[in-house]
């Protein structure tokens, strides 16, 4: 197999193990034992949430090999920054991970002020922080609902729409859109908040914070879900360090890492929040990071909102859309909702970048769902899928 | 049993009127189903089409039956419809041995609760069929769970109905009910909580009505074995798990509710209720609770339920020989 | 723990043509290092040991040929490194670092995809992000023109050590290619 | 066996603490907003980035933009056409292709004049896609035209 043909590099496909299938189901069962059953999950299935696909090898009902395969929703992102100013691909940032777009705006954003060497107003890096992480709670909560679907549950995805929607309602004050938003500018964001914002959120906390104890009766404590739950795809320390997973996942391994804590940028330094690690590194763990999470952003909300400064939301002479960015090399991350954000731009300081590199967490976590799935039931394995909290427009990009 | 011409007559209309009722209780629990779950999930359900939504189920049913009867390749197409056709009509016969009232039973076997219990064995044969037929995976593993989901529920069910009859000493339902009486601390439940209990879990686990519902479960098997059905065949496999659904009611309510027996007012009205709140209470259930696994589905049957019912069939022979 | 001296040491012995500090503040980055291809897996082993995951593989279109970056970080305590390789345009191949983080096979799948860069050792052959009947060279700038130097990218940050065929081979003073280039290849 | 037993036991408890808060669902009033018959509360809408509009200069339909294609130049999607008109500055077309604009801004923050800006119509629907197409300086007429009646 690693004999490749060094000029075209998918010359393979003239060797096909058998003829079932496309090409990816006959590569995966090359390796496949007699008395086995190749199931495709997806790209169209009510549990791979959008158009993943898993090639399973299934013994019984017990997966001894998976393979996810990917590109069903590929829509060449990084090409696209090669072609577009830096102004004008922030927009594309909100599509690509559509649950918490205002942290790819920031990581793109914010790559090209540090490579630029852009001063951000101090009340837009409030606002920031606070878009940020209500946009957060809204990822976090359309993943719970989502989770529970995949476990069975159905009412809970739309108790969580409730709140989400409410999110919505105040994120669209101040950006404008409801899902793909391109709330930051290059030196500040597009809006200031007013009165209404204001109000709306100060309502918001403590109603989420008195849901979210209706949550844990109606699922966390729930004897079927834990059950489900409980020492299901174990993920160690080890196994998030082979494959890069960044995130609640490896929280949920015992390794506090965030990216907001770890690497400061905007003005998280000067806030004040726990980074949870732990409980456990089952599919539960993983479930009780993120909802801590959520707890953990609304009091960041609370506080940004407390601490915000006046002043301007936008620098002067903020960049318009024809803006050039200098020549250099800069590598920008910031914690979203699924892990490490990660943009490495480098600029030759022509019109548009000479590379965009997205660094999508949910690839990464993504990628050990073949190691994690082995050997589990099949309903297992689409628990750990869903406890890996993907978004696959931001895996494909 | 007599054979003459007006027994016939009676068990054909009587079939006839089962029928009525089964699609009758299709649509109505069509309606109630989506609406408990919209309220549940705090919005409307069926809203548009008619009176609030009233005739969604009806028009989804015209709209099922007018649909091209699409069979996928490779099927094995004998077995592929008679499948939903075997679904229907062992149903049918289930119902005729239930007392609906005090005379209201289309035949009065004294063997009814047998009866009910060997017919509704036949009904996983038309999941296997329809599983092993349509030539999908999903469908195979879908019907390989309802096999073994609905074999294993069978047996506590039998337990906890057994006691009972240890109770009443009768296998006909008609003489179940009359042991019983009026009020509610005159019915079996109070006697026999424990069977009542393990016959509720049994029956969402035989009817595979969520949490338990494996052999479909839409997250990991899409659809199970009615993966490839669509149209009438889907219509007919939906309209018998409703029908399975009301008939395990019935059942419950003979056994353990006091039948048509009421406060107030015997007649076959409480039959009725009764049966529909248990109903909406699997209703409840499905919009409440996750899924459970296939493995701790079996345990709970195997490991709680079996050795409960044994327990609970050997202190009810114990107590009906003392007394 | 892993100081910056025992880093820099980490990349001599991995014969590191070029080892830079960067500013982290702006650029991101604590050290950078350019390698020879040869030395990759050996240097991923001993990252892997210092408790470093692979971040990303992000591959660079420029006219001396294709620099792969592959960004590391520290799980116990952050600091990004970068580690670099040229794989020159007509061969493009380098060795996997699939054995040490299995999580790199779909970063080296999607290089390949994109640049046509061979990944000598990645179990997967078929593509991972492209169509699966996928059949044509890889979506790379078709106008040399617009290819720029390495030396115009601001790459390197504040270099430390910079092997002198290296500098050649960056900054051509003459026609014909560099011998340390042909060694890679 | 005995922990087994009560675990069992409070996970049954469990269980009926999650019916009896769906059943308290049950009864809550819905949360659904019932379009057409009812509307979101125009408050909320008054952010809303809406398709494109021109901001009228005056009362018979006249527009701000002095086409000087700084919008066209900043569009990401390419959905605008602005032409010069033969006589001032005012421009004689302005065409916003709504199936290509992503809604950024780009353009709206870029007019030196700001003569665009986005509309607030959530409830814009389409049967084809000319339908989206939109002449933007026609709408502009067509408002002025509603509003003087």
């Amino acid at each position: 197999m690693n004999n490749l043909n060094f000029i075209n590099p998918f010359s393979v496909r003239e060797d096909p193990g058998s003829s079932v299938g496309d090409l990816y189901t006959q590569n995966f069962s090359r390796h496949a034992k007699t008395g086995t059953v190749i199931l495709n999950l997806g790209p169209q299935h009510p549990s791979t949430h959008g158009v993943l696909r898993v090639i399973v090898e299934l013994e019984g009902e017990y997966v001894i090999r998976a393979e996810p395969v990917l590109g069903y929703l590929h829509r060449m992102h990084e090409k696209m920054a090669e072609v577009k100013t830096p102004w004008q691909f922030i927009p594309n940032m909100g599509r690509v991970d559509y649950l918490h777009p205002v942290a790819w705006n920031w990581a793109q954003v914010g790559a090209c002020e540090r490579l630029a060497g852009l001063e951000v107003p101090e009340r837009a890096e409030y606002l920031r922080v606070i878009s940020c992480e209500l946009n957060r709670i809204a990822s976090h909560l359309m993943w719970w609902g989502a989770f529970v679907m995949d476990l069975g549950g159905v009412t809970p995805i739309l108790y969580a729409f409730e709140e989400r929607e409410k999110i919505n309602d105040i994120l669209q004050i101040i950006t404008g859109s409801r899902l793909t938003i391109s709330y930051f500018r290059f030196g500040g964001v597009s809006a200031d908040i007013d009165e209404r914002f204001v109000r709306l959120t100060r309502e918001f906390i403590p109603y989420l914070r008195e849901r979210l104890k209706m949550y844990k009766a109606l699922v966390t404590d729930n004897v079927i879900l834990r059950r489900r739950l409980e020492d299901i795809g174990p993920m160690g320390v080890d196994i998030c360090q082979r494959y890069g997973a960044t995130g609640p996942v490896l929280r949920a391994a015992g390794l506090p890492r965030d990216v907001r804590r770890d690497i400061p940028y905007g003005v998280y330094p000067k806030l004040d929040f726990a980074i949870p690690a732990g409980p456990s590194d089952d599919c539960f763990g993983r479930y009780l990071v993120r909802l801590f999470e959520v707890e953990t952003s609304l009091n960041i909300v609370e506080q940004a909102l407390n601490e915000l400064p006046d002043g301007p939301v936008k620098m002067d002479k903020a960049p318009k859309a024809n803006w050039k960015l200098p020549a250099g090399e800069t590598y920008f991350a910031v914690e979203g909702a699924r892990g490490q954000i990660g943009v490495h731009l480098v600029s030759d300081g022509g019109k548009t970048p000479y590379r965009l590199k997205l660094r999508a967490p949910s690839f990464c976590n993504l990628s050990l769902f073949a190691e994690a799935a082995k050997g589990v039931l099949l309903a297992d394995a689409i628990a750990i899928l869903g406890s890996l909290d993907l978004v696959i427009p931001e895996v494909d990009r | 049993m007599d054979l003459s011409i007006t027994s016939l007559a009676q068990i054909i209309i009587a079939c006839l009127m089962v029928i009525g009722l089964m699609v009758a209780n299709a649509v109505v629990m069509v309606y109630f189903e989506r609406k408990t779950a919209g309220f549940i999930q705090r919005r409307p359900g069926p809203y548009e089409v008619g009176p609030r939504g009233t005739i969604q189920a009806i028009c989804d049913s015209m709209k099922l039956l007018g649909k091209q009867l699409f069979i996928p390749g490779n099927v094995d197409w004998l077995l592929y419809f008679l499948a939903p056709v075997l679904a229907f009509f062992p149903v049918l016969l289930l119902f005729l041995p239930i007392p609906f009232g005090k005379f209201l039973t289309a035949m009065s076997v004294d063997e009814g609760i047998l009866l009910i219990l060997a017919f509704s064995g036949l009904g996983v044969i038309s999941n296997i069929l329809a599983g092993w037929s349509s030539n999908n995976k999903y469908g195979l593993l879908g019907a390989a769970r309802a096999v073994s989901q609905s074999i294993a529920y069978e047996i506590p069910m039998i337990m906890s109905l057994l006691a009972v009859i240890f109770l009443s000493g009768s296998l006909n339902l008609s003489q179940i009910v009359e042991e019983q009486g009026s009020w509610p601390w005159q019915w079996n439940i109070c006697v026999q909580p424990l069977a009542f209990f393990i016959y509720l879990v049994s029956l969402v686990g035989e009817t595979n009505r969520a949490p338990f519902d494996l052999p479909e479960a839409e997250s990991e098997l899409t659809a199970g074995f009615h993966t490839e059905y669509s149209g009438m065949g889907f219509a007919l496999f939906f309209l018998s798990e409703y029908a399975n659904m009301l008939l395990v009611s019935f059942v419950c309510v003979t056994f353990f509710l006091g039948g048509w027996k009421g406060p107030f007012l015997d007649g076959f009205w409480w039959t009725f209720i009764k049966a529909y709140l248990i109903m909406m209470f699997i209703v409840w259930l499905r919009w409440t609770f996750p899924r459970v696994r296939f493995d701790q589905l079996l345990n709970i049957n195997w490991k709680w339920l079996l050795p409960l019912s044994i327990l609970n069939l050997w202190i009810t022979a114990i107590v009906v020989k003392l007394l | 723990m892993t100081s910056l001296d025992s880093l820099a040491e980490l990349f001599r012995q991995a014969d590191a043509f070029v080892i830079s500090n960067h500013d982290f503040k702006t650029q991101g980055l604590v050290m950078s290092a350019v390698i020879p291809a040869k030395n990759l897996v050996s240097l991923g082993r001993s990252l892997c040991a210092g408790g470093y995951s692979l971040l990303d593989i992000s591959t660079l279109e420029a006219s001396e040929g294709f620099l792969l970056t592959y960004h590391f970080d520290n799980i116990n305590q952050p600091g990004r490194l970068a580690v670099r390789l040229l794989a020159p345009t007509g061969k493009p191949v380098v060795p996997s670092l699939c054995d040490v983080f299995q999580g790199a096979e779909w970063h080296e799948r999607e290089s390949r995809d994109f640049y046509g860069v061979v990944f000598d050792g990645n179990p997967n052959p078929l593509p991972l992000l492209l169509a699966e009947d996928f059949d044509g060279s890889p979506p790379l700038r078709k106008n040399p023109k617009d290819l720029a130097p390495l030396s115009a990218l601001g790459l390197f940050g504040q270099p430390q050590s910079v092997d002198p065929a290296w500098e050649a081979y960056v900054n051509p003073p003459a026609k014909e290619s560099s011998p340390k280039a042909e060694k890679q290849a | 066996m005995f922990r087994a037993i009560v675990d069992n036991i409070k996970g049954l408890w469990s269980l009926i603490v999650g019916l009896s808060i769906t059943g308290r669902f049950f009864f809550s009033p819905v949360k659904t907003v019932h379009y057409p018959r009812q509307v979101v509360d125009p408050e909320s809408l008054a952010s809303y980035r809406g398709p494109l509009e021109l901001v009228p200069a005056d009362d018979v339909g006249g527009s701000k933009c002095v086409s000087c294609q700084m919008c066209v130049r900043a569009c990401p999607g390419n959905c605008l056409t602005v032409i010069k008109g033969k006589e001032g500055k005012a421009p004689e077309t302005y065409l916003y292709d709504f199936t290509l604009c992503c809604l950024c801004a780009a353009c709206v923050e870029s007019c030196p004049t700001s003569a665009i800006r986005f509309s607030h119509n959530v409830y814009l629907t389409a049967r084809t896609r000319e339908e989206l197409h939109m002449d933007l300086l026609a709408d502009l007429k067509a408002r002025a035209a509603k509003a003087s009646q």
